[in-house]
């Protein structure tokens, strides 16, 4: 499956030789895993909670990975992202792209990872000293994302 | 009948996560339900205001105000999202 | 050492968790694995050994990393190149960015594999069926390599 | 005396993989000591070639062709880089 949504952790290892693995062809395989930091907008964040729309967020990321398909070379493209509790230095996100060349690959995975941002159904709620609070989008995030719609 | 899902800051803000909804003759679009269920009162009329930023989904596909909405389907409303 | 050149495989999930490990500001981990095709410029590929110059090709690399931390808010880069007889499916190199922000980790990642590509001292021989041949320098890697000069 | 070094192709087309050389009086940049390789024959002639794309570096930095070359000096020459 393209798409895992899960509580538990990952092991970026294991999910990369899974994709490429018997494909001769691949010659570049792009990552990005993303990781929960101890500091966000200035507070301190002890932890936090992901949660989604079950069902859309799956049918949401794979309507990503198909447009990254049909925009660049790509051989196959991975999405797992966590939910539920998760602490700083916790894994929240893993993308991974496999192509023959590295060019396809970077943008594919950067792509993905910049319309998950502001697509898939997921929200983020921080505990700091001040309180639980959800996270706020971000206008660059959005910016990430619009900068696909004027290229090529 | 539509049912209706609410997620994150507004699932708190409603004090509700899903319910089924009659969906009056009128309402044809996400725009008109939503103003509609601002009149539920104070907590609805804040959360769903016309000044803050909230998404929608019919049946799972991002939606605009315009986008119809018909019986059976599945509605949601949800904070601009942040995953990733 | 953030550039080894080494005949060992590599284990990108191991070289991710140590170059994150312990730096709870770290938001974004991206990361490249080159491998080797079967197939390359339309001929089948068996088997390939990497020359390298020793010494040179460290400081190159370490050269490239300092110029990528100048231009972006990078934490820590690691560089594993291999050296020495690889068959098709081997890894050849791996380039790990550790950032705050993915937009910083995606641009240097890409950048070093970029410059490495035209200015690290490694030369490729390939076996074919119709025998050995050195690859030849590719004008696509040259231009991929000077886009970043006209970027900023 | 320079230490000069061959690479890849050019290794095994000047059956040289490292000298050390006697740097005459008059050869003080990358271009002069290429030029002065090839009267050594035709294997040299050719591999060093003017018209072959020939990389050079200065104690393992790249040079071009009127980078200094002086006593002492580490010079490699080689093939356009094809790892990664």
């Amino acid at each position: 499956m393209p798409v895992r949504i899960q509580n538990e952790d990952f092991d970026i290892g294991r999910e990369v030789a899974q994709l490429r693995r018997d494909n001769p062809q691949v010659g570049a395989v792009a990552s990005f895993v993303g990781v929960v930091r101890d500091l966000n907008d200035g507070k301190t964040v002890a932890e936090m909670t992901l949660e989604h729309y079950p069902g859309m967020t799956e049918k949401a990321i794979e309507e990503i990975i198909g447009q990254a398909k049909g925009r660049w070379q790509v051989y196959d493209a991975l999405v797992v992202h966590r939910i539920g509790r998760l602490a700083p230095l916790d894994q929240i996100v893993l993308v991974v792209v496999t192509s023959a060349h590295r060019g396809d690959a970077f943008a594919a995975c950067e792509f993905i990872m910049d319309y998950l941002k502001t697509q898939a159904p997921f929200w983020k709620k921080e505990k700091t000293p001040d309180g639980a609070r959800w996270v706020e989008a971000r206008a660059s995030d959005d910016a990430a994302a619009e900068r696909w719609q004027t290229k090529d | 009948m539509v049912k209706i899902l609410y997620f994150a800051g507004l699932r708190e803000a409603t004090g509700q996560g899903a319910e089924e909804f009659a969906l009056p003759d009128d309402v044809r679009d996400v725009a008109a339900l939503r103003a509609l269920l601002r009149k539920r009162g104070d907590a609805w009329a804040e959360a769903l205001a016309e000044s803050k930023r909230v998404r929608a989904a019919v049946n799972q596909d991002m939606a605009a105000g315009d986008t119809p909405v018909t019986d059976g389907d599945e509605v949601a409303f949800f904070p601009p999202v942040t995953g990733g």
